[in-house]
C-alpha cells in the first residue's frame, strides 16, 4: 500500500489550482449571461460622483516600505527560527536544552536590537514625528 | 510604455539568478552527496537574497526621491 | 504518477515565468511573472523533497520580497509614467542594456540546464525522495542548524541586523535636507 | 500517523473493495478521486460557510441594533447569501477604461488562491484532515501572504486614487500584523515540538487546562495577540481601514463590480473562519473531544469535527461581535499598536515561553501545581 510519496502534496496542487480556475471560468460563464453594453461613463474610475481628476500616481510616502522592510526582515528571522524552534524540545529532553536556549536567545536579542533601535530613531512613528518635524513639507500623502 | 532601464528590473533578474543557484545546490546535495548540507546551503541563500533585496529597493528609493528618474544611466555619478 | 506531474508543472512555472520577466514590459508585470517563477521554483524544492524549503521560499520569496518590490515600484513613479525625457525611444524592451540581457539569460541558462537534469532524472521513474516526505527535513534542518551550523545562524542574524539598519537609515527622508 | 484522508479511508472495507474492482495499479487515480471528491465537499462547505457568515453577520449585528435583520429570502432569511450570490453573478461586470486588464483579474486570483490553499491544512479531525503536512503551519503562513499580494494588485490595477490608496494601506497593514502573529505561532510551534498541525493539535489534550492557551502565561497573552493579529490580517473590525466605507469608499475593491467583487468578499469571509480555525487549532484545544469521545471510529470522527467546528464558531462569533463594539482605529494608532505594542510583547512572550520550558522542561502550569 505504499502510495506514493508525493500524493501528501496533491490536495495542495488541487486546491490551489481551483482557486486560480475558479475566477476566469466564472468570468467566462458570467459573460455569457450578464449584461454588457460598456458605455464611456460606466468605464471611468468612481470619484464620489465628480469627474476624476488627474492620475493616480501621486508618489506615497516613505513609511510603507520602511513597513515592508522591518517586515521582511522579522519574517526571514523567523522562517531561521522555525526548525531550531521546533527541535528544542527534543534537545531539552537530552538535557542540551541550555546550549540552544543560549543560541536562540543570542539569535533573538540582535534582532531585538534592531527593532529598539528603529524604534528609537523614530522609524516605527507613522505620522505624528513627519507632519511635526517637517511642517513645510507639504507632501501628497500626509495621513 | 516604460522604455527606461528601470534599475528594479536589474533587481528582478538578480532575484531569479539567487533562485536559480539555490536550487542547483538542492538538487546537487540530493543527488550527489545525499547529505542535508545544500539545503542548508540554500536556506541561507534565501537570507541573503532577501536581505540584498532589501537594502537594493532602499537605495533605489533614495536615488528616485533625488533625481526623480531611476534610470540606470543616471546612476553614473558616484556622490549622487 | 503524481511526482512526474507536479515536476512538469512546476518546472514550466519557473522557467515560463524567468521568460516573461525578461521580456516583459510593464515593471508591475515583470514582477507578477517572477511570483510564478518564484512558485514554480518552490514546486522543484517539493519534487526534491525539500519541503521546508519550498515553505520558506514561499514565505520569504513571496510574503516578503515580492510585496517589497511592488512597494518599491510604487514608490518610485508607479511603473507607468515613461519619463518625458525617454519619450522617443518607446518600443526599447524593459531591459535595454546588453549587460542586463545578459544577467537575465544567464539565470534562464542556469534554471533551463537544472530543470534540464532534473527532467532526465524524474523521466527514468526515480523514487520521488528517499526520505517520506511526510518525515520531512524540518527536524533535520533544524538539528544542522543548531549542532553543526551554528555559527551561519548566529552571523545571518547580524547580517539581518545590518540590512534592516542599514535600509532603515538609507530610506529615512533625513529632516535636514527635506524630502523632495 | 494517518498523514492524509485516503490513508484514514484506507482502513475501510469498501477502500480495498473498490481498489479490487479497479485493478491493483490505479491506486494513484483512486487516491486523485478521493481527493478530489473531498476537496469539493470542503470547498462546498466552506462557501457555504462563507455565505452563512454573512447571513449570520447581518442578523447578529441587526439583533445588536434591536432591529430584524434578512428575514424575507428563505425561512428567517437564511438564503439570504444565495441571492446575494446570484445577483452578484448577473450583475454587469464593468472594468475600469484606464485599469490595468491582466492584474485587474489576476487579483481577485491571488485572494483565492491564497484562502483555498490553506484549506489543505486544516486539521478538523484526526482522520478528516486532507493532508497533514510536516511543515503545516509554516505553509500556512506562506499561502496567506498571497492575500496581501491579492489585496494590494486589486488596489493598484483599478488605478483610481482610492482603490490604491486602501490597497497599499490594506497590503501593509496585512503584513504588518503578520508579525506578531507569526512570533506567536513560533511560541506555540515551541511548546509542541513540530511544525505539522497534528502534532500541534496532538500536544494538547482534551480538558481545558489542557490547552495551549493555558499552558503557562505567556500562552494566554499570546493567544490574545493572534487573535487581534487575525482580526488585524482579515482587515476586519476595529482595523477595516482599507475598506473604510465613510473615507476611502471600500478602498481596493472599489472599482470591482459584479462577480470580480463577490471573490474578494468570498475570500474575506473564508479567511475568517480560516483564521478562526487556526486559532482554535493552535490554542482552543483543536478537535480534542472531552471526556475521551473522540477516537478513530467514524462516529468518533464525527464527534471531533462537531467539537472542532462548535470551537471555531463560537471565535467567528466573537469576530463578529468585536466588529459591531469597537470604532475603527486611525492609520498612525493601526500601525503604532502594531509595532509598539504586539510586536514587542510578542518577542517577550517567546523568549518567556523558551525560558519556562528550559526551566520546568515543558511542564504546563497545572502539572506544576498538581505534581
Amino acid at each position: 500500500m505504499a502510495l506514493d510519496l508525493l500524493n501528501i502534496y496533491m490536495p495542495v496542487v488541487l486546491l490551489l489550482a481551483i482557486g486560480v480556475l475558479a475566477v476566469p471560468i466564472t468570468l467566462l460563464i458570467g459573460r455569457l449571461i450578464r449584461p454588457a453594453n460598456p458605455s464611456q461613463l460606466k468605464e471611468t474610475a468612481y470619484e464620489c460622483g465628480e469627474m476624476p481628476v488627474g492620475g493616480a500616481w501621486s508618489s506615497f510616502n516613505i513609511r510603507f516600505y520602511v513597513v515592508g522592510l522591518i517586515f521582511i526582515i522579522f519574517d526571514v528571522e523567523s522562517a531561521l527560527m522555525f526548525p531550531v524552534v521546533a527541535v528544542f524540545n527534543k534537545f531539552n529532553s537530552l538535557g542540551m536544552g541550555g546550549l540552544i536556549l543560549v543560541e536562540i536567545l543570542i539569535f533573538l536579542l540582535v534582532l531585538i536590537a534592531g527593532l529598539a533601535y528603529c524604534w528609537r530613531r523614530g522609524d516605527l512613528d507613522w505620522v505624528k514625528s513627519y507632519s511635526a518635524a517637517n511642517r513645510s513639507d507639504s507632501g501628497v500623502e500626509n495621513e | 510604455m516604460l522604455a527606461r532601464k528601470n534599475i528594479i528590473a536589474i533587481l528582478l533578474g538578480i532575484e531569479l539568478i539567487l533562485n536559480a543557484s539555490a536550487l542547483n545546490f538542492v538538487a546537487y546535495s540530493k543527488f550527489l552527496a545525499g547529505n542535508m548540507d545544500g539545503q542548508i546551503f540554500s536556506l541561507f541563500i534565501i537570507v541573503v537574497a532577501a536581505a540584498e533585496a532589501a537594502v537594493g529597493l532602499a537605495i533605489v528609493i533614495r536615488f528616485y526621491q533625488i533625481n526623480e528618474s531611476i534610470h540606470i544611466d543616471d546612476a553614473a555619478q558616484l556622490q549622487g | 504518477m503524481f511526482a512526474q506531474i507536479l515536476f512538469i508543472l512546476s518546472a514550466l512555472l519557473a522557467v515560463a515565468g524567468a521568460l516573461m520577466v525578461v521580456f516583459s514590459r510593464d515593471i508591475m508585470h515583470a514582477c507578477i511573472y517572477l511570483l510564478a517563477s518564484l512558485v514554480g521554483v518552490a514546486g522543484l524544492y517539493l519534487t526534491l523533497g525539500a519541503d521546508f524549503l519550498a515553505a520558506t521560499q514561499l514565505v520569504v520569496y513571496v510574503g516578503g520580497v515580492i510585496i517589497l518590490m511592488l512597494f518599491a515600484i510604487m514608490l518610485t513613479g508607479g511603473g507607468r509614467e515613461p519619463s518625458e525625457k525617454m519619450k522617443l525611444l518607446m518600443q526599447v524592451p524593459l531591459m535595454g542594456s546588453p549587460r542586463t540581457y545578459v544577467l537575465s539569460f544567464l539565470a534562464l541558462l542556469v534554471l533551463s540546464l537544472t530543470v534540464g537534469k532534473l527532467f532526465v532524472r524524474v523521466m527514468e521513474g526515480f523514487t520521488s525522495v528517499d526520505k517520506l516526505p511526510y518525515m520531512g527535513t524540518v527536524d533535520s534542518i533544524g538539528t544542522l542548524l543548531v549542532t553543526k551550523h551554528v555559527l551561519a545562524f548566529e552571523i545571518s542574524s547580524v547580517l539581518l541586523l545590518g540590512a534592516l539598519v542599514g535600509a532603515a537609515v538609507i530610506a529615512r527622508p533625513n529632516k535636514k535636507r527635506g524630502a523632495k | 500517523m494517518n498523514s492524509t484522508v485516503v490513508h484514514y479511508l484506507s482502513q475501510f472495507q469498501f477502500f480495498h473493495q473498490l481498489l479490487a474492482m479497479m485493478g491493483k495499479e490505479y491506486l494513484p487515480l483512486l487516491s486523485l478521486i478521493i481527493f478530489l471528491l473531498v476537496v469539493l465537499i470542503m470547498l462546498g462547505a466552506l462557501s457555504l460557510v462563507g455565505g452563512l457568515g454573512t447571513y449570520a453577520e447581518r442578523k447578529i449585528s441587526a439583533d445588536m441594533q434591536a432591529r430584524y435583520g434578512p428575514n424575507r429570502v428563505g425561512p428567517f432569511g437564511l438564503l439570504q447569501f444565495l441571492a446575494d450570490g446570484i445577483k452578484m453573478f448577473l450583475k454587469e461586470d464593468t472594468v475600469p477604461r484606464s485599469a490595468d486588464r491582466l492584474i485587474f483579474t489576476i487579483a481577485p486570483i491571488f485572494c483565492l488562491a491564497g484562502v483555498f490553499g490553506t484549506i489543505a491544512v486544516l486539521p478538523f479531525s484526526s482522520g478528516f484532515m486532507l493532508t497533514d503536512l510536516n511543515v503545516g503551519i509554516f505553509y500556512l503562513l506562506g499561502v496567506s501572504s498571497l492575500v496581501g499580494i491579492g489585496v494590494f494588485l486589486g488596489g493598484y490595477a483599478s488605478n483610481s486614487k482610492w482603490s490604491m490608496l486602501g490597497g497599499m494601506r490594506g497590503a501593509s497593514q496585512i503584513i504588518s500584523y503578520e508579525i506578531p502573529v507569526t512570533i506567536t505561532i513560533l511560541a506555540v510551534v515551541m511548546l509542541a515540538g513540530g511544525l505539522s498541525l497534528q502534532t500541534l493539535v496532538n500536544s494538547q489534550g482534551a480538558a481545558i487546562w489542557h490547552w495551549n492557551f493555558l499552558h503557562n502565561p505567556f500562552m494566554f497573552v499570546g493567544f490574545f495577540i493572534f487573535f487581534i493579529g487575525a482580526l488585524a490580517e482579515t482587515n476586519r473590525a476595529p482595523f477595516d481601514l482599507p475598506e473604510a466605507e465613510s473615507e476611502l469608499v471600500s478602498g481596493y475593491h472599489t472599482e470591482y463590480s459584479g462577480m470580480r467583487f463577490a471573490f474578494f468578499a468570498l475570500a474575506e469571509y473564508i479567511e475568517i473562519f480560516v483564521v478562526c480555525a487556526v486559532a482554535t487549532a493552535l490554542f482552543l484545544g483543536g478537535y480534542h473531544v472531552p471526556f475521551g469521545f473522540g477516537g478513530e471510529a467514524p462516529l468518533g470522527q464525527v464527534l471531533q469535527v462537531v467539537t472542532f467546528a462548535s470551537k471555531t464558531f463560537a471565535l467567528y462569533y466573537v469576530v463578529i461581535w468585536v466588529r459591531w463594539t469597537l470604532p475603527r482605529l486611525r492609520v498612525d494608532q493601526l500601525m503604532t499598536l502594531c509595532w509598539k505594542y504586539l510586536t514587542p510583547i510578542a518577542l517577550f512572550n517567546l523568549i518567556g515561553t523558551i525560558i519556562w520550558l528550559y526551566l520546568t522542561n515543558g511542564r504546563s502550569i497545572v502539572a506544576l501545581i498538581f505534581g
